[in-house]
């Protein structure tokens, strides 16, 4: 196996007496489409929040193509390749459709600050080469017609796909999704699941997906790790872990022991 | 040689006595910042004037030949309508659209009660009668006066009230319930608009009082007597653990005697300069306070 | 300089001080209450260059630049030295720690006697005139505009929408606060030491709490985050106490709980300002215009 | 380098103001040519429009009324008498005890009233902030009350009809030295008042000319306006047992500090200035705590004299309380603006000025009052005892 795109070894997280998470492990290939599933507050949003940085981790380690990312700063880890999307949408909701594209692309801009007021030459060439961009991808999500739309005015399957989108304009090599299908109807969550197979085909990314949604993650994970009370307890493909008796257990409770008796 | 070694002990006692009567002022309106915040996060910009109302509403009485034990009663329940009111008018209203507008409407108040003090009242300083009279005693070479005694005990006996009131009774159980978790406290049943206007009594109440030890202490007061001690209260609230009711006391007394050394020890003209210091240092260093525990913040 | 020219120049000082304000409060959300410290160091900074430095051999308006050049430069290191410990503080927090650090400024210039201290820094010399406080107007009204149609402007406004999701997306969060922070620093000094120039004389009771308070109740009366806001709430503020003054006596000596009233009323019933977030339709027809060309 | 679109930028936001402070700038230019300074437009002939600059609200307010009180009552026997052939109209503005209103007001009398002379203010910045436009404007202004040595020397249109901080720091020390035999001193200053420092720095020099002792520095026992607690600075001071102390404050903060001394049992006398001169002093410093100590100040309302007896049943049956110095001091000082405005003739700003500087032996009620060259008044001085009933006439000192 090559140097996976992203890997945590023993990763774990303690709040005080709590342990979140403890001791996990995990690799993803270049393009490898990956799921990590669990009841509430088995510790998945803690996972994602120590590899985008936004915890750092008690122990382990965190590596985006070999090189470790723990200590880093959140927004050099996502210049060095790993963007999110949150469980509750974080757009930037008084900003045009538009500008919240333009926003990602920000760690990319080659003029500074007297640039930037003076509008020299430069300053014209990056902007007028950043809104092609945004606006290429936004064609590519079909929001192109609404660029000039305030974030907070799209309907929320449009908020979602814009915050996607706005992850991708990041350029990143993995993609981190929390809880894309929260309060979704079933048929959004089917044009989730087409889009999340096509962004990855698309932009060959990496994509390690969290979600409740069952069908969605059966139907677009090749692999999945399941995770209770901060521990990894299963790890394969869709159809095994459908019937992994721990992974049941976990999910259904004590019942299986019941049965036994 | 000792006789320095004796004096530095005296003055050190000395700055001690005065520290802690100027600290029990300082906490007893901290207590209301740290309520106040603890219930629905607002630093209560005007809590400083609720002290200055209290003032005058027991120089009012006196003046008028009501005996202390009425007039102190009087000052706190006055300045606790107030910030009743206040509370209803001003506060409630602008409680959902987050903190800033919150803090700035706060702002406001506090300077509508100070200009309009200064309007009605005028703005030259009255003087206190002086309500008891005055006896100081000696302890060797350390002098405290009757008023010193007076505040600190009052002081003890308002916070031991306090404790009592908001650990062993049900209204102090809802105004725990309530500022740990506003919403869950409304599902419980408790009337959360009720316990916030409560609390706004209490805090004002308590701020009322040190508005008349003050004035029986340094005998005047005038509409802009608020606007450094408020301050002053709030540095001590932070100190000690905003939201935290024990957290207010300690760092009032904190605060009081920190001054009073800087005063006595050093050179006094920074000493309003070391009181903002202190506070910039705390809220960098450890913002929740010496009480108080650094939350994360939730993503 | 008489009266009405001198009322004119004023207004122009207290936009540029809104415009700075707005920038770090209205854009980048970051609420200070210190404005009025980085106003008195550059005032200080600036009128002690003028008295105690300027060669009599330049021209006036030479040394004037110099002077708003070494205001500017001093208040905005000054705002780096404050701004860098307080910006990790959020909301409320940051308020107080700004207010605490605009009252240690005034403090130490109360006991600074080489700068006269409480007797005040006298004779400082006339150079502001209407001309260059508008030109230094125009200049800071045009920096921020083109800043905020540039990706570091976009970066800045995106700390005020959300702060988390804009470092998800790659943005020094911290650095860009600090910019803004030290930006605005910069102007307030610049805008005292034109300040300085045209009082020639200033006092540190001058710089008190209240005029941060002041100057932020121009851009909430013009509206947090909008330019337009910023000068249009500096232009009433300025010139309605004086219009009191000329009601009488006793009118004026309400002035203070005038604003007071003013600013709960805005608070609870136009939280948004006069013109809310967006800019005076110049600014749009503008923008319009350029989104056809480039 | 600007693309068009910035250069329109420029243009549209620049165009208006250019415009505005372009013809603005003519009018500028052509002033400039004349000396720096230049008059404002010539006042009324009609009647005399005089402007008055005092703090009517804020920090020392009660300074400012009691000003404008005298110089009210002074204008009522001016008018009776009808010595001057037109009628003063007083305007009075409030500068709230700050420096920038202080200029703000000067500037809309000159300007706007056109007045024909300017009294005020109290507070030495205060006057500091106005001077130089009333200098500017060539109009002329006398401040009443204003100690400070800086005042005089903005220019030649301002004068001053009260005595300077080194004549009364001077005073008092000798007091000290002399008539009270004492020999060690300490100062405790108001660092943020220029009129405190500027007293003790003269109390201290002359002090030990005299061969008094000085106890620590000039700014090692300070204290700040509004302050309330002064304990512990006061066990500081006592620490350092001095047999005098020299508190050259205003009468709020002293009024605390000599109660809070007494409590501390600091029973050495305490000296002060003018600043001390109110009927508050006593209530706030309270019977046992006023007695023993001793003022300079302008004018003592238990003076002998018929012309001071009459001013004070005046003043009392008009606003109900005793005059302090601050009414005296804006009585005089308007019926001195008077005095010159029937000696100036033809009633132009330079006429005026001239008549003020030439005033000789004006008998006040602060004194007999002389405007010397550089526009300070030589006057007397008045010692005062603080007792518990107000202040008692002590000794009367010449320049």
């Amino acid at each position: 196996m090559t140097t996976p795109i992203l890997e945590t070894q023993a990763l774990t997280m303690r709040f005080g007496g709590l342990v979140a998470v403890n001791n996990f492990s995990m690799q993803m290939g270049d393009t490898d489409l990956v799921g990590v599933i669990g009841p509430n507050g088995a510790g998945k949003t803690t996972i994602f929040n120590m590899i985008t940085g936004i915890y750092e981790p008690t122990e382990g380690d965190v590596r985006l193509s070999g090189k470790s990312l723990v200590g880093e700063q959140v927004a050099l880890i996502t210049q060095k390749g790993i963007a999110r999307t949150f469980q509750n949408i974080r757009l930037f909701k008084d900003l045009t459709v538009l500008d919240n594209i333009r926003l990602a692309g920000h760690s990319r801009m080659k003029y500074g600050l007297i640039a930037n007021i003076l509008r020299t030459k430069k300053f014209h060439e990056e902007e007028s080469r950043l809104k092609e961009e945004a606006i290429k991808l936004l064609k590519i999500f079909k929001l192109e017609n609404k660029m000039d739309h305030l974030a907070k005015n799209l309907p929320y399957g449009e908020q979602r796909k814009l915050e996607i989108a706005r992850a991708l304009a990041t350029k990143p090599k993995v993609l981190l999704l929390d809880e894309p299908a929260a309060g979704m109807n079933p048929n959004e969550t089917a044009d989730l699941t087409k889009l999340i197979k096509w962004v990855r085909d698309e932009f060959q990314i990496a994509i390690l997906l969290i979600e409740h949604d069952m069908r969605l993650v059966m139907e677009v994970c090749e692999r999945i790790y399941v995770v209770d009370h901060g521990e990894l307890i299963a790890h394969g493909n869709p159809s095994e872990i459908q019937n992994n008796p721990k992974v049941i257990e976990a999910y259904l409770g004590a019942q299986s022991e019941e049965g036994e008796q | 040689m000792s006789e320095n070694v004796t004096y530095f002990f005296y003055d050190l006692f000395q700055y001690l006595v005065n520290g802690l009567a100027q600290g029990s002022i300082y906490a007893l309106i901290a207590l209301g910042y740290t309520m106040v915040y603890g219930i629905i996060k607002l630093i209560n910009f005007a809590h400083g004037e609720f002290y200055m109302i209290g003032a005058f509403i027991g120089f009012y009485c006196l003046v008028s030949g009501m005996p202390l034990w009425m007039a102190f009663p009087a000052a706190m329940i006055g300045a606790g309508l107030v910030a009743v009111l206040v509370e209803k008018i001003v506060y409630r209203p602008i409680r959902h659209a987050g903190r800033i507008p919150a803090l700035i409407t706060a702002l406001g108040t506090s300077l509508l009660f100070q200009y309009l003090g200064q309007g009605v009242i005028g703005a030259d300083p009255k003087a206190f009668p002086s309500a008891i009279a005055e006896k100081t005693y000696m302890l060797g070479e350390v002098i405290i006066t009757r008023t010193q005694i007076i505040i600190m005990v009052v002081t003890f006996a308002l916070m031991v009230i306090l404790y009592w009131l908001v650990n062993h009774t049900k209204t102090g159980k809802a105004m725990r319930a309530t500022s740990f978790n506003m919403n869950a406290a409304e599902l419980m049943g408790i009337n959360t608009n009720k316990i916030i206007s409560f609390t706004f009594f209490i805090g004002a109440a308590l701020a009322g009082a040190a508005g008349v030890l003050v004035g029986m202490y340094y005998n005047t007061a005038e509409p802009m007597m608020g606007l450094i001690p408020g301050l002053k209260a709030f540095i001590a609230a932070v100190l000690g653990g905003i939201g935290i009711i024990p957290g207010a006391v300690i760092g009032g007394l904190v605060l009081g005697v920190a001054e009073n050394l800087v005063v006595g020890f050093w050179i006094s003209t920074y000493r309003d300069a070391i009181a903002f210091a202190i506070l910039i240092l705390i809220l960098l260093i450890k913002p929740a306070g010496i009480l108080g525990k650094n939350r994360k913040e939730k993503v | 300089m008489d009266y009405l020219a001198h009322l004119t120049l004023n207004t122009g000082i207290f936009i540029i001080l809104a415009v700075s304000l707005n920038l770090i409060n209205g854009i980048c959300g970051q609420f200070s209450l210190g404005h009025a410290g980085f106003w008195a160091v550059g005032a200080y900074t600036g009128a002690a260059y003028g008295v105690f430095l300027a060669p009599e051999a330049l021209p006036d308006f030479i040394n004037l630049f110099i002077s708003c050049g070494i205001g500017f430069v001093v208040a905005a290191l000054s705002g780096l030295l404050i701004g860098v410990p307080c910006l990790r503080l959020r909301g409320d927090y940051l308020a107080i720690a700004t207010l605490g650090f605009g009252e240690i400024i005034r403090i130490l210039i109360m006991n600074m006697d080489v700068v006269g201290g409480p007797r005040g820094f006298t004779n400082i010399p006339n150079w502001s005139n209407l001309f260059w406080v508008y030109f230094w107007v125009v200049i800071t009204i045009v920096f921020c505009a083109n800043l905020l149609r540039g990706t570091h402007g976009r970066a800045i406004i995106s700390i005020r929408e959300d702060e988390i999701a804009a470092d998800s997306m790659g943005i020094y969060t911290f650095k860009y606060k600090t910019l803004a922070f030290v930006i605005g620093a910069g102007f307030a000094g610049l805008a005292g030491s034109l300040f300085a120039h045209a009082q020639q004389f200033l006092h540190p009771n001058g710089f008190t709490f209240m005029w941060s308070v002041i100057i932020l109740l121009m851009i909430i009366l013009g509206g947090l985050g909008s330019i337009t806001g910023a000068i249009v709430g500096a232009v009433i503020l300025t010139i309605l106490p004086e219009m009191l003054r000329f009601m009488g006596e006793t009118v004026s000596q309400w002035r203070m709980v005038i604003y007071s009233i003013l600013l709960i009323c805005l608070m609870l019933w136009r939280p948004s300002g006069i013109f809310g977030k967006h800019e005076f339709n110049i600014l749009k027809f503008f923008k319009k215009d350029e989104e056809a060309t480039s | 380098m600007f693309k068009n679109s910035t250069g329109k930028l420029l243009a549209y936001l620049a165009l208006p103001f250019l415009l505005a402070t372009g013809c603005v700038k003519e009018k500028k230019t052509e002033t400039q040519t004349t000396t720096t300074t230049k008059a404002a437009a010539a006042p009324p002939s009609d009647e005399i429009v005089i402007g008055a600059v005092f703090p009517m609200t804020g920090a020392i307010a009660t300074y400012g009324q009691e000003s404008v009180n005298g110089i009210k009552m002074a204008l009522d026997k001016i008018n009776a008498e009808g010595k001057l052939t037109k009628k003063i109209r007083l305007i009075v503005e409030d500068n709230k005890g700050e420096p920038v209103d202080s200029s703000n007001a000067v500037r809309k009398l000159i300007n706007i009233d056109n007045v024909h002379a300017i009294i005020g203010s109290v507070a030495s910045s205060n006057t500091l902030a106005g001077a130089p436009i009333a200098q500017e404007n060539q109009v002329p202004m006398m401040t009443p009350a204003s100690t400070n040595e800086k005042v005089t020397e903005t220019g030649d249109f301002i004068s001053r009809t009260c005595f300077t901080d080194n004549f009364q720091g001077v005073v008092m020390a000798k007091f000290a030295k002399e008539t009270l035999g004492k020999s060690k001193a300490i100062i405790i200053v108001d660092n943020s008042s220029d009129y405190s420092k500027g007293l003790a720095k003269v109390f201290s020099e002359e002090f030990k000319n005299m061969g008094g002792e000085l106890l620590g520095n000039i700014n090692e026992y300070t204290y700040t306006q509004k302050d309330t607690d002064f304990r512990s600075l006061l066990q500081k001071v006592k620490r350092t047992n001095p047999d005098v102390i020299f508190l050259p404050g205003y009468y709020t903060e002293v009024g605390l500090m000599l109660k809070q001394a007494r409590q501390l049992g600091i029973n050495v006398p305490f000296l002060g200035g003018d600043g001390w001169d109110s009927p508050k002093l006593q209530e706030l410093a309270g019977p046992e705590a006023i007695k023993g100590n001793y003022i300079s100040s302008h004018f003592s309302a238990d003076d002998k004299d018929p012309q001071v007896q009459k001013f004070v049943q005046e003043y009392e049956t008009n606003f109900k309380q005793k005059p302090g110095a601050m009414a005296a001091l804006g009585y005089d000082g308007m019926l001195v603006m008077a005095d010159a405005l029937s000696r100036a003739g033809e009633l132009s700003r330079e006429n005026i000025k001239k008549a003020i500087t030439a005033t000789a032996n004006f008998t006040g009620i602060t004194g007999n009052i002389t405007i010397d060259a550089n526009r300070n008044a030589k006057k007397s001085a008045v010692v005062l005892e603080t007792t518990p009933t107000g202040m008692v006439f002590k000794q009367k000192v010449n320049p």
